[in-house]
């Protein structure tokens, strides 16, 4: 088998953003091993500065298409951080309830649109509309539902609009939550499907282990599985965590790396991982019943270190979020719901806002000046957290799989890059490959 | 609310007619003739106009140019938007869809026995061309005839063959015109106005009848007043949007007139106090 | 037919028995602090105590978007007419002027059978006005109490409702009401008290002149500057079309379904006020200018609808367009007050 | 009939637009019964460099953007560009407010030079390319996009309005944001979204771009009515109106 290769994997296809892959190996010997970023470079920070603090969620909303709750919910909550603004109790649990349907939104786009052809060899989910009909039509449903529900809550399945400082500017009618409800019940069935349909398949992950730092947040009053509130943790703290979220930049340690657009990061290791494989190892113990079946079936187990199994670690993810909401929906339903009215006045300050994206832990801080005009801004993503990790897993790959030939070594690097669901939009975009 | 009308029919269904013939009159307009497949003649008079469709692409208002005096209707369709492109594809022997006819007609009753002149700019030739052919047909109740036809280019002449056996004709009289010179042509040269003088009728007697292009009404009407023709003797063609063609739409109204029912043929007089008119 | 008495509690199992029965049936709930007509859930819901809805009943009488035909593309096509009954509950007696305006023009000249036959399954329980909006002027244009043109007719006496019930079709619903019974003497002059201060104090803004004098206004207003003036501030937003309860032109257009076979051809409701209303193919617009469209809005208010129905004003002044109007130059009273004003002086 | 081929690529945006096609959910599949999509990096690994139709996702600020757009250009027939970055230049034109040494060096610090980070002026497509068709919104609204894709497929011009949000925010029984006295731009915007933030208690914050004759000197005189300034209405009207039309 030729110990050559040559690997130029310009703009990854199916993920959210442009990432190129190179890698250049003679007579078995490495050259050259690269995740590079080309995303045409946006400028968000900058471009915060001057507007008010009730437009930020507008702007940086548009950072990404495929996680603008998550980035309108971290927005928000550091305009309220720096403004001092309370948010009650039902507003908190409306906004994580529409933060979970970003959650469902965006695990079942990924496991079962850009991730799923892979696992059965197809270049897209097109032909897979007519190899299994049924398995494609129950992921459209679950997506669906998961769209329908960011509508009801956000008002939009992509840059919600309900979303202000101090609360939301619209909710649900308890007749939509009881039908919402309903909906979600109903699909749980059909999200077994979509995990049996995974699990006949997931003999195709590659077996790949690598010891790295897991971050995410941590809940402990009360013990959550959380997306939402709660400090910074990892795997390897000690010591000095958990970290407040205010204090992120100590986690994240950002630099500029030559082969990206977008910033990298790195925090006890030279390199850290997010997402859901992150949150599940920091988390497992806390996860609902039915997303701790749904682990047990493909035998995730906590302080998994194989990448590949962060697709499952979605899908665990999406039976708890479907499953926490509906307990969720009757806590609020109980209290019934009541319309609320915020005043928020400007005050000079700074604020941070921290929520875990469907693909990791984000951070957002601001500082206003005495008009509520913003004067900084600073966006922590991800996916340029995961960036770093992921070149080391190619360094570690590559050596470890280059014997099955460069075809299934491109491959195998595709489908790692895609195990880390990266939104290279958010950054900028995402990968070109190149290997020289 | 009457039951009476529950058996009325919609208004808004299309009948189904069959190109039964079709042919290019320059660049852009398209010469049709149809039969409606009930068999039946749509009975239209001089003036009137159809909503003409294809399902799924709309419908527009298309004035006929046949006269009533012959079997079948002739339309002429301009390429200006996607419906008409998609006319413009259609060939013989297949569909299209037919309201009508609607609006008012020109004057039959009360031209007869006088001269009538003919004022056609453009593609204003085609709705006169129903009046004027059905005069033809009925030769001897009218008086002089005199069609002035003005075009822009020598390229966009309609109905050619048919304008140089009417040249031919000696109970008429054709004067043509084109607005910018053209080699192949030996003719007048100007806008239509500058034919009006050579009208050898007694114009303030004659009833004028006058179509085209928006711009065209202001400068023609002018040159009738000074010659001193009667504002309740000229009869105007009037375009506008119509969607409904049944006088409820509203969009083809003009001050408190609907084109589509009042119209599209007007007598000046009744338009004077009529702002929005030219 | 006569009127008959029901006590809000009585009236609310009226309506909720209506509903047991199926029947569907349109009422006027809240809509954070404003109203609107929505299909009614439960009597409870109901609050014939409201001022003005945001959009009047006409979005039940000519809908938003409305399938004419069924096609098939480049073929034939069929009409769709299945109109179900429904019951119209709760409209004030300006809005129900305007319906009934709407019928005439539907029904004059061609025959329109979308909207009549839909008209036709309407029945119509108007209701007295028991609170005055903040813009309302319907006493001014002569349209705060009506004397026929509906179904039944309702009126808040306080602890009960008099029902003034003017047609079979009325009568019919009647056998949803329980332990009806006649009107006392009493209530009817409650009844005509409240009919007699609605004639007159619903009135906001007041027109200087007789409604009826509006047409003749209109003849000499055409060049005024008043139309410029105000149609400076003017969005072309169409929001004054939108909202009033006489404004019912249309546009229509064919959607394709995605089999690109069929499709449905539709017409949704336009506005006058739009930059493009009166745009032909080859994009000639008839009424380009602001102030052109601004002043055609009023004239088919004041002139030329009543030309064409006999001369009722289509505006009954319900004040809606006063209130939709962001730049707040919508306003009908203002502008004809200000004309008369002036042609006083000249 | 062969199907017409469809190809969707990105410049800078976030791809949410690419996403409402994906939303379509149980639609996707009537829409590709259709048409062929032969390149979609977001969805599909298969590329071609043979298409009718290209959907345009994305400002242009670099100079190989420019060159890419181009060439996608010269090979399709119907060009259509796909929200408000694509139609507009959307949010990324607020970058255009700024010197753009400084931009950079805002964001990236001490390595702001570093080549890979160059970036130039953002431009909305037509400002590079010639332009057929706009869907406009940010993101895209899933049912236009499927009625504009489907009068293309039979041969029809698209209906995209040229009237205000107002027109449908009054058709879906909001109330006016300016009872509550604030700014929405819904009076100077183009329609077509079904005023989906007024209806959700939100203005409108302009996604959609001008409509074609916005009067924007009434935008700023109603201003005194409802307490606000003009400094307000500026700082809404700016952020995806930078540079497409008059502004206070």
């Amino acid at each position: 088998m030729s110990t050559n290769i040559n690997i130029n994997v310009h703009h990854v296809t199916r993920v959210e953003g442009h990432g190129n892959i190179v890698v250049n190996a003679k007579d078995g010997k490495i050259e050259k091993c690269q995740w590079q970023v080309p995303e045409a470079p946006r400028f968000f920070e900058a471009m915060v500065r001057g507007r008010s603090y009730q437009d930020i969620q507008t702007i940086v909303s548009r950072i990404c298409g495929i996680c603008s709750i998550t980035h309108s919910l971290a927005s928000t909550k550091a305009v309220e951080d720096a403004l001092g603004i309370e948010v009650s109790e039902q507003a908190d649990k409306l906004r994580i309830l529409m933060h979970y349907s970003e959650q469902l939104q965006s695990h079942s786009l990924h496991v079962g649109y850009l991730v799923a052809p892979d696992l059965f060899n197809a270049p897209s989910v097109v032909p897979l509309v007519a190899k299994a009909p049924d398995a494609v039509k129950a992921i459209i449903r679950v997506h669906r539902v998961a769209n329908n529900w960011s509508d009801l809550i956000a008002g939009r399945t992509t840059h919600p609009v309900t979303l202000i400082p101090g609360g939301l500017c619209k909710i649900p009618t308890e007749q939509q939550l009881r039908d919402l409800k309903k909906e979600l019940e109903s699909s749980v069935n059909v999200l077994v499907a979509v995990c049996e349909v995974v699990q006949s398949a997931a003999g195709n992950l590659p077996q790949f282990e690598r010891q790295t730092e897991y971050i995410s947040l941590k809940q402990t009053n009360p013990p959550t599985y959380t997306f939402y509130h709660g400090d910074i943790t990892s795997n390897d703290c000690n010591g000095d965590g958990p970290v407040n979220i205010r204090n992120w930049q100590k986690v994240a340690n950002e630099y500029v790396s030559p082969q990206s657009t977008a910033k990298w990061t790195q925090w006890h290791r030279d390199s850290y991982m997010v997402g859901a494989l992150a949150r599940f190892n920091n988390n497992a113990e806390l996860l609902s019943p039915l997303g701790k079946k749904v682990a047990d079936m493909f035998g995730l187990k906590k302080g998994n270190t194989n990448p590949f199994m962060n697709n499952v670690a979605q899908l665990v993810e999406m039976a708890h979020v479907v499953e926490t909401s509906i307990q969720m929906i009757d806590d609020l339903l109980t209290r019934g719901l009541k319309s609320e009215t915020v005043k928020v006045s400007p005050r000079a300050g700074r604020g941070s806002g921290c929520v875990e994206a469907p693909r990791g832990i984000l951070f957002h801080t601001y500082e206003f000046d005495k008009y509520g005009n913003c004067v900084y801004g600073n966006i922590c993503i991800p996916t340029n957290q995961n960036h770093a990790n992921i070149q080391k897993d190619f360094e570690k790959f590559v050596p470890e799989f280059m014997h099955l030939g460069q075809d299934a070594l491109r491959h195998g690097m595709e489908m790692l890059v895609r195990a880390y669901d990266p939104c290279i939009s958010c950054s900028t975009h995402f990968l070109n490959v190149e290997f020289v | 609310m009457c039951d009476c009308c529950s058996e009325q029919k919609d208004i808004y269904l299309p009948e189904m007619a069959t190109i039964t013939k079709r042919r290019m009159l320059n660049g852009t307009e398209l010469f049709m003739h149809l039969e409606m497949d009930s068999g039946k003649e749509l009975e239209h008079a001089p003036g009137q106009f159809v909503e003409l469709s294809i399902a799924g692409l709309g419908e527009a208002p298309i004035s006929i140019s046949s006269s009533p005096t012959q079997k079948g209707i002739e339309l002429v369709v301009r390429n200006v938007g996607s419906l008409t492109r998609a006319i413009h594809k259609l060939e013989v022997g297949q569909k299209i869809g037919v309201r009508g006819p609607f609006g008012s007609l020109y004057p039959i009753e009360q031209a007869k026995g006088k001269d009538l002149v003919f004022i056609c700019g453009g593609i204003g030739l085609v709705p006169q061309r129903s009046f004027i052919r059905y005069v033809l047909d009925n030769r001897k109740d009218y008086g002089k005839v005199t069609v002035l036809v003005g075009t822009k280019c020598y390229d966009m002449r309609l109905f050619r063959e048919e304008l140089a056996l009417w040249s031919e004709r000696r109970d008429m009289t054709l004067m043509e015109t084109i607005d910018e010179a053209h080699d192949c042509w030996n003719g007048n040269v100007g806008v239509v106005t500058t034919l009006i003088p050579k009208v050898e009728s007694d114009l303030p007697k004659s009833v004028v009848l006058v179509c085209g292009p928006p711009v065209m009404y202001k400068f023609v009407l002018m040159a009738l007043a000074e010659a001193e023709v009667p504002a309740d003797s000229i009869y105007v063609n009037l375009e506008r949007r119509m969607k409904c063609g049944v006088g409820k739409c509203g969009h083809c109204q003009i001050n408190g007139l609907y084109v589509c029912q009042d119209g599209p043929v007007f007598r000046w007089s009744d338009l004077a106090l009529v702002p929005e008119a030219i | 037919m006569s009127v008959s008495k029901l006590s809000k509690e009585q009236f609310g199992q009226f309506v909720d028995a209506m509903l047991a029965a199926d029947r569907k049936v349109i009422g006027v709930v809240a809509k954070d602090d404003r109203f609107q007509f929505d299909e009614l859930q439960s009597a409870s819901a109901l609050r014939l105590d409201y001022d003005v809805t945001i959009l009047p009943p006409k979005k039940y009488v000519l809908p938003q978007i409305e399938p004419l035909l069924q096609f098939e593309v480049g073929g034939g096509a069929q009409s769709v007419m299945n109109y179900e009954p429904m019951i119209l509950l709760g409209v004030h007696p300006y809005d129900l002027v305007a319906i009934r305006q709407m019928d005439e023009l539907f029904s004059q000249g061609e025959y329109d059978k979308h909207y009549m036959d839909r008209r036709k399954q309407i029945t119509i329980i108007a209701c007295d006005i028991a609170r005055p909006s903040k813009n309302i002027f319907a006493s001014s244009m002569e349209t705060a109490v009506v004397s026929d043109g509906y179904d039944i007719l309702i009126t808040d006496i306080g602890d009960a409702y008099l029902l003034d019930v003017a047609t079979e079709k009325g009568h019919a619903l009647m056998s949803y009401a329980k332990a009806l019974a006649p009107a006392a003497a009493a209530d009817i002059e409650k009844r005509q008290a409240i009919q007699e201060a609605n004639r007159t104090g619903l009135n906001k803004h007041k027109l200087a002149c007789k409604p009826s004098y509006l047409p003749k206004l209109m003849e000499k207003a055409y060049n005024h500057p008043v139309w410029l003036e105000k149609a400076r501030l003017c969005f072309s937003c169409g929001s004054c079309n939108q909202v009033c309860p006489t404004c019912y032109c249309f546009d229509v257009q064919d959607q394709v379904n995605w089999d690109l076979k069929t499709g449905q051809r539709v017409r949704c409701w336009d506005g006058c006020l739009l930059e493009n209303f009166a745009t032909v193919a080859g994009d000639h617009n008839f009424r380009k200018d602001r102030a052109s469209r601004f002043r055609h809005r009023l004239y088919r208010k004041a002139k030329y609808v009543p030309e064409k129905i006999g001369g009722q004003i289509a505006c009954v002044g319900c004040g809606r367009c006063i209130t939709a109007c962001v730049a707040d130059i919508a306003n009908p009273v203002t502008i004809y007050n200000r004309l008369m004003e002036e042609q006083n002086l000249g | 009939m062969t199907k017409p081929r469809v190809a969707i690529f990105d410049f800078a945006c976030c791809e949410g637009c690419q996403l409402q096609i994906v939303n379509l959910e149980e639609e996707i599949l009537d829409l590709i019964n259709v048409v062929d999509v032969v390149e979609w990096r977001e969805a599909m690994s298969e590329q071609s460099h043979e298409y009718d139709i290209a959907l345009i996702e994305g400002s242009i600020t670099r100079p190989e953007d420019e060159k890419r757009i181009e060439i996608i250009r010269s090979r399709c027939k119907i060009l259509i560009a796909l929200g408000s970055c694509a139609t507009i230049g959307g949010i990324n034109k607020l970058k255009n407010k700024f010197d753009l040494e400084e931009v950079k060096h805002c964001v990236y610090g001490k390595d702001a030079h570093m080549p890979h980070l160059e970036t130039g002026m953002t431009k909305a497509v037509h400002e590079v390319v010639n332009v057929d068709y706009k869907i406009h919104g940010c993101p895209i609204d899933r049912k236009e996009f499927a009625s504009v894709i489907r009068a293309l497929l039979v041969g029809k011009k698209p209906v995209i309005p040229d009237y205000p949000v107002c027109v449908e925010c009054k058709a879906r029984e909001n109330i006016c944001r300016y009872e509550y006295n604030e700014i929405c731009l819904g009076p100077i915007i183009r329609a077509g979204c079904g005023a989906r933030c007024p209806s959700n208690g939100f203005r409108c914050f302009g996604c959609r771009g001008y409509v074609d004759n916005p009067n924007v000197e009434a935008a700023r005189e109603v201003m005194d009515k409802y307490g606000l300034t003009v400094e307000d209405l500026r700082q809404k009207m700016v952020l995806f109106g930078c540079g497409q039309g008059p502004t206070v």
